[in-house]
């Protein structure tokens, strides 16, 4: 029973949009219902695998794992480790409250978007469950597709550029990946330059063939090209400057719920694909942009470093409340691969808790853009002004949200970065010392955009404006209440992975 | 039975804002949200005081909060004689201010939500007190800065305010990031922020060797930018004045008594990591801060601007006394200075909600000008100069009598501050300063510490002339505005008891009974084991041993004893440092407090010489000094407008430079396909992926061009290709 | 008369096909052109079946290659099939267009 | 190389073949060129009877000049309101053309000059049996069998090809 | 392995008979039947493909796949290789004979010629499947050109249709003369007309020298040129767009599919069994020279994909892109090429098919091949351009489509032989390929049209639309594909 939970939990979503298709289109409520019903159950099943998940075990959990194209040895392999279980427990927060959030503002053709959202979350639980690498590819560039219609179809004025944009960004990661997948997989029975046993697309399996001595996946020039491949393909979905300006467009066009989609669960696509395969599959790849000699020694870091940077200036530079938010995720994620780079336990530790609670705030974030937007039709930051006045609770919850995001002590924001740090700077001093200056530029463009929409004398305009309503505080409270908890205890997530991560940390420190 | 304690202190306020959380969620409001704020602070502090005699287990609580595998993270309690004095100062002045509050804020439409921020900050402000690691202080650290910022900012409508609250919260984090990359130093070598105990970093530290001093001062002097921001020490002070925005039992509270002495009370903390020259560098740049804050508060007129350069004045005294190593010294002033700063502020909202009805009328005219600013928006703004007419002494004078008690106590605290000797607590830790600083100047022959001395001193006579200045203008005299004058009234009850309370506090006789004598005696361990920085100094002597508390007319000897017999090494050596050093000290102390009341009283009172005149002849000084040295508009000038600058040429890289290159690809590319196709258009395209997009397109179009209809032409490639495919293959 | 005198006036032939092709403008010139063309085939097809030694194991006489005669008939055969069908589309162009310019047949590019 | 009739005949042979072939190629008159193709149909028939391919050379005669060429005339006469079409050629296209055409012989030439399998196989003048019988045996009962059928087929589709595109269409 | 005798063979063939005898009997049953509004013509085609599919089942139980046999005295071989495809032709005719079922473009009163050529052309492709003999490749390539030639310009009405009739035919004239020349000088060089001793006979021939080599490369390319204009590579592609967008849309996806996946046979075939000795690459690298022909093909294919507003000609182009892709995996002659090549066209089957098939029906109803016409499709017929997404997308290669593992099968085997540079080429020709093909899926979802009214199609519509979508969703799941492209092989 608990083999088929898993399973259950990715496929439901998939089982939800075939019901959603068979239901007439003008029953509009009753989509929604149901909608929201199938993306509860997976969220029962991550918390309940969440709660049951054995945090003292660093090994693969409920793995189930049936044949599925036996001629190229592919297999239905799906498992959780402390990796997986934390980002499916996000995903599957997410759901639910992306159904609500889409509750009034979609116009027209309400069963279909229904009906790839659910398609969507399928994608992206499957992504974080499954363990064999073609399967994690499927899954991979199966959240492409619905995204492609949610941002094109439902998204704003501009979103058929915004649409084809991240596709053509996202696909063209993609295929370097497919690439890489299939030199590893060619070269999976290869020792000492004689093929043994079988190929295999099995990632646990990979990682331990990885460190067979003489076996050609070992070997550190391939190592390199091979890490290359998959990190472009994961760079663009982080994303990586300089594959990173597909973000702001695709966010600003997108609705609300397909934001908080795309910053909360598919950047993590890209960090968490990075730490599953490029730091676990490739740990001498990863020493050579991470501790290699010369201009490409720390290129991780740095990259880490030109994020965080480039992209708080960026934000600051933004007068579109909704383009800040999503400059501000490029930089946030800089924090995630600088602590990668670091390959220590603070630095990935610290990194996965950011990839999580940057999840979580940058849901709420867009969220609350988008409240704003279905009151005043425009997002434009100079726009606004005073409202603290005339939406109390939406400013408070707002002002929690971007102190979050700020990375305020006592909010989850902060455990995640100042460990990434941590980490990073017991490697890189000196980026390190740079990245902080992301902290400072954060904190600016965050309570500059809090002074000009809030603060200051209400803009006559707006005197009317309705306050949050209760359908919407519901979808950020869960949030809110993750950002303060975690914030208070972070060691409810760490501990669910510090075991993944030094497993992880054992293998990458060679 | 501590750690209940100490957890009701901290969870009390918490709750209190947490209902107001709930209730806000809820759309509604707690009904009386003031009294339970202040109900709750009152719990603190009684347990605070339970506290005091309850100094046994310094370690009380430890609790793991991340474990990371190998590496270990807690957090946890820790209770010395210091952290109960601070907790006491915290519930005691916050209390005092949460009542005065019920007075002044009433009517506000905001009135709930001001107790729950004061809650949360008194949360915030002692949980930073009692933490026993790094992580902890900065959780607190942050916290406080983020309450500061939203009390600020109370009155956001107000332009002023809300640029205020920005520019605090801003200006510290710059301070706050180098702390927290001090604090990284400090985890890399020890991979620990636990302050105390077998595993702590001050354990750690004495094992550093010598060739690591280097890289410890640094560690240290970055974990004192977090206080230089948060202390308002130059050059990260310019927060301070403008915060002034926010209502004036904010300004009592948070930016005069506890949250801005955050930053004496961490470098204090972190004293067992200081090295000399870490240590030299605090004491410069509070010395800098004193005199610099003193000499722009002769020549403000907002009454409350003149109270907060005061504050970043007497903030500086207390930096400097840490870095001259008078660690009892700084600690000290910092408690004496939270009574008789807060009553100061504390009076000085009572003289401005005297005009209160003014005050009501100014902000509608205000929010009137802010109209017109609306649209310019820039990231920094410098309101300052704008002086409300309620907060302007130049409205004021004679209002002895019409504000009783708040002249008696104000002028209390002014003679505190002022060093007026023996019966005001101001003048004793002033003087422990002074004589701090002079001993260690005789002591180590020191230049530094002269130098340092002679500007602390000018400092401390500047100090008393300005604060008289303010008595002078505010309450002696003649109306000024009599409009304004006949409005103004007494305060009503719950105002003036927590002055005359403050009052009380700001007289060492009262403070006697619940201060043990020698009860703040040296920094953590400093009687266990040799403090590091001791070590490493020219000579092992703390110097401060015996000042303080036991100046409150016991006795020297008896002190000295109590002290030896803790550590007689020390007692003796203090002994020959503090004799004559301090005696000096004294004696010039209230030279220089006498000539500057007098001063004063020639200047504003007897109008012997007017201001004006003064000023005319020293322009330039003057001028400087009314510019509060250019800070700002270095600030705004220089560092805003880079940042501003970069950022919006980070937003253009996307167009220009990334563009730049993929252009510089394709015109390559161009090159080599118009070679063979023939040419390409020529026009100006944006965005990288348009960029590629059209190259490709074009490519397409060129492909397609081949196609031209024509049958011939498709069999000359049919042909022509197998000709060139043979030739390709075999004969070239 | 060797094989490659055969070879060289079937080369010849072939070429001449492969320029009238590409150079005649007139859709029936370019039908002559491959009737050259395949008549160069079929002269090569006969040419080797005289001169070239029948590899081994071929199925059917082993003296003497006729293979390529009764491939150059079938040649014949397709040749005039494929003339046929290719006058009937050219009666077809000249209806539809006017003209049997094959340059003039270009509504379809690009 | 001795000097006989045959030769004699044979390089006349080549030579009217080839340069009828040119004709083809070069005349602008569209009947003048079917009537040197047929010539060059001649000639290659010729060249069969030199090989000793005695029923190919009749066949070529018969089914070229008797059925294609015929077509071709038919073809002329039905497209073409007037004989004579003079055409323009680009002299661009004609370079091209002649460039790839002399390029292919080239190719072919050195390939044909120096292939060592076609060197030194020469007529050794030995006159084979007449072929028409063995080439029945082996359309009709050996491996060409199927080929043959094919073909059949493929004239079926041909006819009927033919005949439906080139009816002229009845339009509404 | 003795070749059987001319009548021994018979009972091998009888696919191949029936569909003559049906191609007969339906001419014959046209002239009696003067309903041309009856479908009864069309019905009786089916069956006879039915009747040729079970032909095929029946003979397949004679034959042991691994065992092939040779027939008519070494003219044909019939073996797994041979039945795969004639399934996959007949699959491919049935579809387009069921499309023109639904096409109004086609003349009512040309029924029975039209069926009779639909099934005497693929008679010449099962040909073209199974010849292993010189004579036997080109016949079975004119066949199918003829018969191809007139169904392009079956539109007798139609200038474009006319127009690409004489450009295929001039085209093809030429290619095929072009071929029979190169297959003359094989000939010339092997003594022999059977593929399966060529390769043992030029390897001798190769052996004499450098100018041997020369001669086996022209006469390789020319024939490459009578195979390339099939299956559409560059530089022997450019008829294909032309033909494609002129002629009646089911003989264009006819012609894109079944034409292609025969020529592949033939290509695969002749390549596979004449020259994929060691001794012959190493004298000339064939893999190279099509790697390189392949490469450009998809190129080519995409890039002028791109600017095209018209569906069916961006359709054309995009069929040459896939025929570059397959020809990776024929660049390769490995057996993972084959399999990957075998899988990919049962993939292509489906999803092209489906696009056409999508094409026809817009055709009929707005009138209109071009990319306006789809504007707003998906909300005038949702599942009709739902299905034209999901063919347009497994076109692209985006899983969970068949497509991307089709692709993925390909791109596997180019870079099993660590032909980095070539699956590269392949994998942003895809990326570039989705530009042109998500421009059709904007103007479906994302643009809307002036005209809202909503298409309606019967169920019967649906259900073979169904026929086509609901493989290109789950062939890639299907272990069975994957086995089956694994266990048809070549000697």
């Amino acid at each position: 029973m608990d083999q088929i939970l898993l399973s259950l939990m990715i496929f439901v979503p998939l089982l939800g949009m075939v019901v959603v298709f068979l239901l007439p289109n003008d029953r509009e409520e009753l989509i929604k219902r149901v909608a929201l019903a199938f993306t509860l159950i997976p969220l029962v099943l991550a918390v309940y695998l969440f709660i049951d998940y054995n945090k003292s075990s660093a090994e693969t959990q409920y793995f189930v794992s049936v044949p599925w194209i036996d001629t190229f040895h592919i297999n239905y392999h799906v498992g959780i480790d402390g990796l997986s279980v934390t980002l499916l427990l996000l995903t599957a927060l997410l759901g639910p409250i992306c159904v609500l959030a889409s509750w009034r503002n979609i116009e027209k053709g309400l069963k279909a978007y229904m009906a790839l959202f659910l398609l969507l979350e399928t994608g992206m639980l499957g992504f974080f469950a499954s363990l064999d690498l073609f399967l994690f590819f499927v899954f991979f560039e199966l959240t492409l597709l619905p995204m492609y219609f949610l941002i094109g179809v439902w998204g704003g004025p501009r979103r058929e550029y915004a649409a084809i944009k991240f596709f053509l960004y996202t696909l063209f990661g993609s295929v370097l990946m497919l690439v890489a997948i299939i030199a590893v997989y060619l070269r999976s029975n290869i020792i000492n330059d004689v093929a043994e046993g079988l190929r295999t697309f099995d990632i646990p399996e990979l990682i331990q063939r990885a460190t067979v001595e003489g076996h050609a996946l070992g070997d550190s020039k391939f190592q390199m090209w091979v890490f290359l491949g998959f990190f472009i393909g994961f760079a663009v979905k982080v994303p990586i400057f300089p594959f990173h300006t597909w973000l702001p467009d695709a966010h600003v066009e997108a609705p609300t719920a397909i934001s908080v989609i795309l910053a909360g669960v598919l950047l993590k696509m890209g960090t968490y694909g990075f730490v599953r395969i490029n730091m676990a599959m490739f740990p001498e790849g990863l020493d050579y942009f991470t501790n290699g000699d010369g201009f490409l020694g720390h290129s991780l870091a740095l990259l880490g470093f030109i994020n965080i940077v480039y992209g708080s200036f960026c934000a600051l530079a933004q007068t579109d409340f909704k383009k800040l938010v999503a400059y501000s995720s490029i930089g946030h994620m800089g924090f995630v691969i600088l602590g990668l780079a670091a390959r220590n336990a603070e630095g990935i530790n610290g990194a996965v808790l950011q990839m999580f609670n940057h999840g979580v705030i940058s849901a709420m974030l867009f969220l609350l853009v988008g409240v704003l937007y279905d009151r005043a039709h425009h997002r434009e930051i100079n726009g606004f002004g005073g409202l603290g006045n005339r939406m109390p609770i939406y400013t408070g919850i707002t002002t929690l949200a971007f102190m979050a995001s700020l990375g305020l002590p006592g909010l989850s924001g902060f455990i995640g970065e100042a460990l990434s740090l941590f980490g990073a700077f017991q490697e890189f001093p000196l980026l390190t010392i740079l990245s902080t200056i992301g902290i400072v530029v954060g904190a600016a463009y965050f309570l500059w955009t809090l002074q000009r929409v809030f603060l200051g004398a209400l803009n006559p305009k707006y005197e009317e404006l309705p306050e949050i309503n209760r359908r919407e505080i519901l979808t950020l409270v869960p949030l809110g209440i993750l950002t303060i908890v975690l914030g208070i205890w972070p060691n409810i997530a760490i501990d669910m992975f510090s075991k993944s991560v030094t497993n992880l940390v054992n293998i990458v420190s060679i | 039975m501590v750690v209940p304690l100490i957890s009701i202190i901290l969870l009390a306020p918490l709750a209190a804002f947490t209902i107001f959380a709930l209730f806000g969620l809820a759309k509604r409001s707690f009904p009386r949200q003031d009294i339970l704020s202040t109900a709750a602070m009152l719990v603190a502090l009684g347990c605070s005081l339970y506290l005091l005699n309850e100094t046994s287990d310094p370690k009380p609580l430890t609790v793991e909060w991340l474990s990371l595998g190998s590496i270990t993270l807690s957090m946890g309690f820790y209770l010395d004689s210091v952290t109960v004095i601070m907790l006491i100062v915290v519930t005691l002045v916050s209390s005092l201010v949460h009542i005065f509050s019920i007075g002044y804020m009433h009517g506000d439409p905001r009135y709930p939500r001001f107790f729950a921020f004061l809650s949360l900050f008194s949360f915030s402000m002692l949980f930073l007190v009692v933490s026993d690691n790094l992580l902890g202080i900065y959780i607190g650290w942050e916290l406080v800065g983020l309450c500061s910022y939203l009390l600020i900012g109370f009155w956001f409508e107000k332009d002023s305010a809300a640029n205020a609250c920005k520019k605090a919260f801003l200006t510290t984090r710059v301070g706050d990031v180098g702390m927290f990359i001090g604090m990284m130093m400090l985890f890399k070598q020890f991979d620990t922020l636990s302050l105390y105990g077998t595993d702590g970093i001050f354990e750690a530290v004495r094992t550093l060797e010598a060739g690591q001093i280097a890289w410890l001062s640094a560690a240290g002097i970055l974990i004192f930018c977090g206080a230089v921001g948060k202390s308002a020490q130059v050059p990260l002070h310019t927060w301070l004045p403008d915060a002034m925005e926010g209502p004036t039992p904010v300004s009592a509270l948070i930016h005069a008594a506890t949250m801005v002495a955050a930053g004496v009370y961490l470098v204090a903390r972190m004293f067992p990591i200081l090295t000399p020259s870490s240590s030299l560098v605090i004491a410069y740049v509070g010395g800098i801060t004193a005199i610099v804050a003193a000499t722009i508060a002769i020549v403000r007129f907002d009454i409350k601007r003149v109270l907060a350069y005061s504050t970043v004045s007497q903030l500086g005294f207390m930096m400097l006394a840490l870095g001259a190593g008078s660690y009892v010294a700084g600690l000290f002033h910092l408690t004496t200075h939270a009574f008789f700063k807060a009553l100061l502020f504390l009076g000085s909202g009572s003289v401005i909600h005297a005009f209160h009805a003014m005050h009501a009328h100014h902000d509608e005219e205000h929010a009137d000008d802010n109209e017109d600013e609306h649209d310019n928006h820039s990231l920094v703004h410098e309101h300052g100069s704008e002086i409300p007419p309620d907060q302007d002494m130049r409205n004021m004078g004679g209002l002895r009598r019409k504000m009783p008690f708040t002249f008696f106590t104000m002028l209390i605290a002014t003679l505190s501050i002022s060093g007026v000797p023996f019966v005001f607590s101001g003048f004793w830790s002033k003087d422990a300063i002074l004589g701090g600083v002079l001993e260690r100047a005789m002591g180590w022959n020191s230049v530094h510490h002269y130098i340092l001395f002679g500007v602390v001193l000018l400092a401390a006579g500047i100090t008393a002339f300005y604060m008289f200045r303010l008595i002078f203008m505010t309450f002696f005299g003649e109306p000024r505005n009599q409009e304004m004058h006949d409005m103004a009234h007494e305060s009503p009850w719950v105002m003036v008891v927590p002055l005359l309370i403050l009052a009380a506090l700001s007289l060492p006789v009262v403070n006697k009974w619940w201060f043990k004598e020698g009860y703040i005696n040296k920094p953590y361990q400093a009687h266990v084991h040799e403090p590091t920085h001791a070590q490493l100094r020219p000579d092992s002597k703390t110097g401060d041993t015996n000042f303080g508390f036991s100046n409150f007319g016991i006795s020297e000897a008896e002190a000295a004893e109590e002290e030896g017999g803790h550590d007689t090494e020390h007692a003796d050596d203090a002994h020959h440092g503090h004799g004559p050093a301090h005696t000096i000290a004294m004696v010039l102390s209230i030279i220089v407090a006498g000539l500057g009341i007098l001063l004063s009283w020639l200047f504003y009172h007897k109008r012997r010489f007017t201001a004006e005149s003064v000023a005319t002849t020293f322009r330039p000084v003057y001028t400087l000094f009314w510019n509060k040295y250019y800070f700002d508009e270095f600030y705004n000038g220089v560092l805003v407008a880079l940042t501003v600058w970069k950022s919006r040429l980070f937003a253009k890289f996307d167009l220009s430079i990334i563009d730049g290159i993929v252009n510089g690809v394709a015109t390559i590319t161009r090159a080599i396909f118009a070679a063979f196709i023939g040419f390409f258009d020529n026009r100006v395209i944006d965005g990288i992926v348009n960029r590629v997009a059209k190259v490709i397109w074009s490519v397409g179009g060129r492909v397609r061009r081949i196609q031209t209809g024509a049958i011939q032409t498709y069999l000359f490639v049919v042909l022509g290709g197998i000709v060139l495919i043979i030739l390709i293959f075999r004969v070239l | 008369m060797s094989l490659q005198h055969y070879l060289v006036i079937s080369s010849i032939l072939f070429t001449l096909g492969i320029f009238a092709v590409l150079t005649r403008k007139n859709a029936i010139s370019i039908l002559m052109g491959i009737e050259l063309i395949l008549n160069s085939c079929n002269l090569n097809f006969v040419a080797f079946s005289r001169f070239v030694e029948p590899a081994k194991n071929i199925v059917g006489r082993d003296d003497y290659l006729l293979d390529g005669q009764i491939i150059a008939i079938f040649g014949i055969v397709l040749a005039a099939a494929e003339a046929a069908v290719f006058l009937a589309i050219i009666l077809a162009i000249y209806r539809e267009f006017g003209s049997i310019r094959p340059d003039e047949v270009d509504t379809l590019k690009g | 190389m001795d000097f006989t009739l045959k030769t004699f005949i044979f390089y006349g042979f080549a030579l009217l073949t080839i340069g009828s072939a040119l004709a083809v190629v070069t005349l602008r008159n569209i009947v003048h060129t079917a009537f040197a193709l047929m010539v060059t149909l001649f000639g290659v028939a010729g060249l069969y009877v030199f090989l000793q391919a005695d029923f190919l050379a009749a066949t070529q005669v018969i089914v070229y000049v008797g059925g294609i060429l015929v077509l071709i005339l038919f073809g002329v006469m039905m497209t073409s309101g007037r004989l004579e079409m003079r055409i323009h050629i680009e002299r661009g296209q004609l370079l091209l053309g002649a460039g790839i055409s002399i390029a292919l012989l080239m190719l072919l030439l050195t390939v044909i000059a120096n292939m060592p399998v076609w060197k030194n196989l020469t007529d050794d003048g030995r006159s084979l049996e007449p072929t028409t019988e063995q080439i029945g045996t082996m359309i009709l009962q050996e491996k060409f069998l199927l080929p043959f059928e094919v073909v059949s087929v493929l004239l079926l589709v041909a006819l009927i090809g033919a005949a439906l595109i080139s009816r002229k269409e009845v339009r509404d | 392995m003795e070749p059987l005798k001319n009548i021994e063979s018979l009972a091998y063939i009888i696919p191949e008979i029936v569909l003559v005898v049906f191609a007969v009997a339906v001419i014959i049953f046209d002239l009696f039947v003067k309903d041309n509004e009856s479908d009864w013509v069309a019905y009786l085609s089916l069956i006879g493909i039915g009747c040729s599919l079970i032909a095929i089942f029946i003979t397949n139980s004679l034959v042991d796949i691994n065992k092939p046999i040779s027939l008519f005295l070494g003219m044909i071989r019939l073996d797994g290789f041979a039945i795969f495809f004639k399934i996959l032709l007949l699959l491919a005719t049935a579809a387009t004979i069921l499309f023109s079922l639904r096409s109004e473009e086609l003349d009512v009163r040309l029924k029975g010629e039209y069926h009779t050529l639909l099934l005497a052309v693929t008679f010449g492709m099962f040909l073209m499947a199974s010849s292993t003999n010189l004579l036997m490749i080109f016949i079975s390539l004119e066949t199918v050109s003829l018969t191809s030639y007139i169904l392009a310009g079956f539109l007798t009405h139609s200038p474009r249709s006319s127009e690409a009739a004489f450009k295929y035919i001039t085209y093809g004239a030429v290619a095929s003369g072009t071929m029979l020349f190169g297959l003359s000088l094989l000939f010339g060089m092997a003594g022999t007309g059977d593929i399966t001793q060529i390769s043992s006979q030029i390897a001798t021939v190769l052996e004499s020298g450098d100018v041997s080599a020369l001669g086996v490369l022209i006469a390789i390319t020319f024939i490459l040129a009578g195979i390339g204009y099939k299956i559409a590579s560059v530089p022997f592609h450019m008829w294909s767009p032309d033909v494609y967008e002129g002629a009646p849309i089911p003989i264009t996806a006819f012609l894109s599919v079944a034409s292609k996946a025969a020529g592949f046979a033939l290509f695969l075939r002749f390549f596979y069994t004449g020259f994929d000795t060691p001794e012959i690459i190493q004298s000339i690298d064939w893999r190279l020279l099509l790697a390189i022909v392949s490469a450009l093909t998809m190129t080519v294919g995409n890039l002028a994909a791109l600017p095209q507003r018209n569906v069916k000609r961006l359709l054309a182009y995009s069929s040459i892109a896939h025929g570059g892709y397959l020809l990776m995996g024929a660049a390769l002659l490995t057996p993972e090429g084959l399999g990957a090549i075998i899988f990919y066209l049962i993939v292509y089957l489906f999803m092209n098919l489906g696009a056409f098939y999508v094409v026809v029906l817009i055709a009929n109803e707005s009138g209109s091949e071009m990319i306006e016409g789809y504007r707003g499709l998906s909300s005038r017929a949702p599942y009709v351009a739902g299905a034209m997404a999901i063919f347009l997308f497994s076109l692209t290669g985006i899983p969970p489509f068949a497509g991307f593992f089709g692709k993925w099968l390909l791109f596997n085997a180019v870079i099993s032989e660590d032909l980095y540079w070539l699956a590269f080429i392949g994998l942003l020709n895809s990326v570039v390929s989705l530009y042109y093909y998500a421009r059709i899926i904007k103007a479906m979802y994302l643009e809307s049209a002036e005209d809202t009214d909503i298409f309606s199609f019967s169920k019967s519509t649906f259900a073979l639309l169904g026929v086509f979508v609901v493989p290109t969703i789950l062939i890639g799941f299907l272990n069975i594909f994957y086995s089956l492209s694994k266990k048809i092989t070549l000697p």
